[in-house]
């Protein structure tokens, strides 16, 4: 098992799922969701387990991420403007 | 010095580190999120955490992915010595459940945040909360 | 025979799966194919327990032997449980004529097959799908008044379950990486000895956390009130009459078979009493009769869990009599109070309107306190000596304390219900139709069940010393197919 | 403070996680099943890739467990987003060339993708489920190319339901035949080829079939509420 291919995964990994709780826009929060699956795609194979990283792949990056957009397409968070995403919330309490 | 070189070059560690960073990071999502759909992201997150730690429990060291290739290569000794050298497949099966149970939970828990949203035209959890309570109270107090 | 009791899961999921279609040409009688069913599987376990007699079966499924693949473990425990569910879901079944989508049919199914997999399995993993199945189900199910509270309730209560099974499924992470089986007998012969220390103990914490969210248990307990409060009624008498109970089956035997030491008893002891007095001093507070239901179902798995996690075979006994009492009992309430979803000073004067459900409504109610000579009175009885016996002073001065609390609020409800100031007549309530057969049921059986009592007490025993019996269980399981490693290479 | 008790909470987390997890080391894991069910499974079912054995053989249960789970999620999806049979017609903005043109050329290609994954699910990576998901997939993407062009709730509810059934009555041969649900049955055949693993290929048919048709509805019903 490479080292380098392994820590370079891991931070990505890490900073992904960073984006994901943090980031503003939740544009940002699904391609970030997404790279964490593909991250995760790369650990399973690094761990000698295709089976699970071709399922990750196909449902974690792509099957969840179609749902994702599709639900945020529904509550029209599907913008990449990073300001609009706190409105909803400031708006609804007026 | 040295002792870092060999904690750091260590693949346990690295393993160690990511799982620990997503269950950690999709715990704090779930609990102190004030947005639904955040919450649901979390739980993604922490899914994919324990994912890898059960795939880890089956992984060995100088060890194949668990397939037999060499198809042509019918002698059952043989066959048997590949396999001896293999992965444990019980965890990956594991996890491919796991994995296909996530995903199904988490697009109920998008359908519902859906739903919410048409309902009541935010997905902050604090001002759900407050309108489930006063939904209840006018419930309760009906025909008054 | 008993192998055949594989048929009580696959059989709803295959109607499950068929159901859609089938109700394309059977209209409005689709919802009969379920109450057949459920009548088949009564059938298969009465036809089942006969022959189980007193040691208990396994059946391999794919027919390899037990640590490779699943099993399923068949006892008297399971299979009273398996009974009982199947007699309260089919008293619950939503027999509805008209207007009833066909899909709540297909959820109900894959419940109650969620249930019985849980009850029957002998497999780590394979009890976390079917528990989540379950699970899943019984998101489907609290949401369907689609009301917007029934949404948001159901959306906390699936995020605290996924965080509750996320922990189980890391539980059983850690346990596969120190032993590398899931197999129950198996591990039962591992952990005890092998495990006994931190990690074994996280493991444990884990699983037990999360597979208490059903349960009930006291620090993932929040989504109850909320829940039962703003789901359809029979779906909240089942969930907390069936499903908790079938939780807090799985948690008495892992701290049996995988965990049985002092300080996880004692941990749950712990747990299992501030479950009680929250439960009960919540319920004191509570402003309507559901909350006030709910809070009360969870000061009775609390007693349960105190019962199961004395861990001796006197405790087992009482848990166990209590858990069948609660189980039969909070259905009969719940949808007693399924049309008085008001305040409680709405409820003032209800013994005019409908005395007979009143009646009723305090008969159970004063069984679930505990007033001899009713049926709770006696699965109380048990606890306290079982708590005697184990030299638990403190607790059982806590429990007894907790009863005072809770007669103070039941009592309370009965002098509203037979106050003689009327209620203005668009307020009144009537309780009457459909939901009242079930309850006559129910109580029937919880009444017809003292003059067996003797009979009963026998016979819970005789599980419980079943349930103890460690070596029966692996021998059981693990015993014949000691030779299966190298009858293969 | 609350941010202070935030990052407090999270660190003890952290080294609460740390420290059940760091005695786990890699590659030792006591294999005590793992290494018995390497060592039979190719006896046992024939199939080349061991996970598929655990999966479909040895754990067959679990298999048939995740499947209701994903079709419980899909109903209950379905129930709360109030999907009806009949297909409705949202007035979502058709798609753009581009996409329209690759759903064309794609389309026959992730079919015939799906498929393999599927059939040589004993064989190589991959099988019902993974297949299942490009199923779902392809349909989606005609749906996406062309907004009239709705998947068929009916057409899919039959396909789901038949594979559903075909799942279990595989099972319930063998039950009927030997007395146990889903053992493996049919001939084993030559190790590799893909005519082997008796009827492991079967099951992963019809989990496919039935996940994809699952998947699709899910999809379809997420993409048909009302805005």
């Amino acid at each position: 098992m490479n080292i380098i291919i392994l820590v370079i995964t891991v931070s990505m990994l890490v900073i992904a799922a960073f984006y994901v709780v943090w980031a503003d826009s939740f544009f940002t929060v699904l391609a970030a969701s997404s790279m964490v699956s593909v991250g995760l795609v790369l650990l399973f194979v690094l761990l000698r387990a295709p089976d699970v990283a071709l399922t990750e792949a196909v449902v974690g990056v792509a099957l969840t991420g179609v749902i994702y957009a599709l639900t945020l397409a529904k509550i029209d968070l599907w913008k990449i403007n990073d300001n609009d995403d706190n409105n909803d919330v400031s708006q609804s309490k007026q | 010095m040295m002792i870092w070189d060999d904690i750091f070059l260590e693949v346990d560690f690295w393993i160690n580190i990511v799982s620990i960073a997503l269950i950690v990071i999709g715990i704090y999502g779930i609990v102190f999120s004030q947005h639904l759909l955040r919450m649901v992201f979390g739980l993604g997150l922490l899914e994919a955490g324990v994912n890898i730690l059960l795939v880890k429990a089956g992984y060995q060291k100088e060890a194949i992915a668990p397939i037999v290739t060499q198809a042509s290569d019918t002698m059952m000794s043989n066959i048997l010595a590949a396999t001896a050298q293999m992965v444990d497949p019980v965890p990956q099966a594991m996890v491919l459940t796991a994995i296909v149970i996530a995903a199904g939970v988490q697009a109920l828990a998008l359908s519902l945040v859906i739903r919410i949203y048409k309902k009541y035209g935010t997905l902050d959890s604090h001002v759900l909360f407050l309108a489930m309570e006063r939904d209840r109270h006018l419930s309760l107090n009906q025909k008054d | 025979m008993q192998d055949s009791l594989i048929l009580l899961v696959v059989l709803p999921l295959l109607l499950a799966f068929l159901l859609p279609v089938i109700a394309r040409y059977l209209g409005n009688l689709s919802g009969l194919t379920g109450s057949l069913l459920l009548l088949f599987n009564i059938l298969l376990l009465a036809n089942a327990w006969n022959s189980v007699g007193y040691s208990p079966k396994v059946i391999l499924l794919g027919g390899f032997a037990a640590p490779l693949g699943i099993v399923f473990y068949i006892d008297k425990l399971n299979m009273l449980f398996a009974i009982l569910t199947t007699i309260i879901a089919l008293l619950l079944w939503p027999c509805r004529t008209h207007n009833t989508d066909v899909r709540e049919y297909v959820l109900w199914l894959l419940l109650l097959a969620g249930c019985y997999g849980v009850i029957l399995s002998g497999d780590l993993f394979n009890i976390y799908v079917f528990y989540e199945l379950l699970a899943v189900a019984s998101y489907g199910l609290v949401t369907l008044p689609a009301t917007g509270a029934s949404y948001i309730a159901g959306f906390r209560y699936l995020m605290i379950s996924a965080l509750g099974s996320a922990f189980a499924l890391l539980g059983i992470a850690l346990i596969y990486s120190f032993t590398g089986s899931v197999n129950i007998a198996h591990l039962a012969q591992i952990i005890p000895d092998h495990l006994h220390h931190i990690w074994g103990y996280s493991a444990a914490l884990l699983l037990i956390i999360g597979f208490g969210v059903k349960a009930e248990l006291f620090p993932v307990n929040f989504w109850v009130a909320e829940v039962y409060s703003h789901a359809d009624k029979r779906v909240t008498a089942l969930l907390a009459g069936v499903v908790s109970k079938i939780a807090v089956l799985i948690i008495l035997r892992f701290i049996i078979l995988l965990f049985p030491w002092q300080d996880i008893f004692n941990f749950l002891l712990l747990l299992g009493i501030i479950g009680v007095i929250v439960g009960e001093f919540a319920a004191f507070y509570a402003q309507d009769l559901l909350r006030l239901l709910a809070f009360s179902s969870i000061a009775q798995s609390g007693l349960v869990i105190i019962a199961f996690a004395c861990a001796t075979e006197a405790g087992i006994m009482a848990g166990i009599a209590l858990a069948i009492h609660h189980l039969l009992l909070k259905p009969a309430l719940f949808l007693l109070a399924s049309h008085c979803d008001r305040s409680i000073n709405d409820l003032a004067g209800l013994a005019k309107s409908s005395p007979w459900a009143s009646a009723l409504f305090v008969i159970l109610a004063l069984s679930l306190l505990g007033v001899p000579p009713l049926p709770g009175f006696w699965a109380k009885l048990l606890l306290l000596q079982s708590l005697m016996a184990e030299q638990y002073l403190l607790l059982l001065v806590l429990v007894l304390l907790a009863t005072i609390v809770e007669a103070a609020y039941l009592f309370r409800l009965f002098m509203l219900f037979y106050q003689r100031q009327e209620m203005p007549e668009q307020k009144r309530i009537t309780i009457q139709g459909q939901e009242l057969y079930p309850v006559i049921t129910l109580s029937g059986i919880l009444l017809l069940g003292l003059f067996f009592l003797p009979l009963f007490m026998d016979s819970l025993r005789e599980i419980a010393m079943q349930t103890s019996n460690i070596e029966a269980y692996i021998n059981t399981v693990l015993g014949k197919v000691q030779h299966i490693g190298e009858g293969n290479i | 403070m609350q941010r202070w008790t935030t990052i407090l909470f999270l660190t003890g987390l952290s080294i609460v996680l740390f420290a059940i997890i760091t005695p786990l080391v890699l590659g030792q894991s006591p294999m005590l099943v793992g290494k018995l069910i390497n060592a039979s499974a190719v006896n046992d079912t024939g199939a080349a890739n061991l996970v598929t054995a655990v999966v479909l053989a040895y754990r067959g249960l679990d298999t048939l467990g995740e499947l209701a789970i994903l079709f419980t999620a899909a109903t209950a999806i379905g129930i709360i987003l109030g999907t009806t049979d009949k297909t409705q017609t949202t007035s979502s903005p058709t798609a753009g060339f581009i996409v329209a043109t690759a759903a064309k050329v794609l389309f026959p290609l992730l079919l015939v993708f799906a498929l393999y994954i599927i059939l040589h699910g004993h064989l190589t990576p991959g099988g019902g489920f993974q297949g299942g998901a490009v199923l779902a997939a392809a349909f989606f993407l005609l749906t996406l190319a062309d907004s009239g062009n709705n998947i068929k709730h009916k057409v899919t509810q039959v396909i789901e339901a038949l594979a559903g059934t075909a799942f279990i009555v595989l099972g319930l041969v063998s039950f009927a035949l030997q007395g146990v649900f889903l053992q493996p049955w049919l001939d084993k055949g030559e190790l590799g080829s893909l005519f082997s693993a008796g009827s492991l290929p079967l099951l992963y048919l019809a989990l496919g079939l039935k996940v994809g048709a699952e998947l699709a509805n899910l999809l379809s019903s997420l993409a048909n509420v009302e805005k």
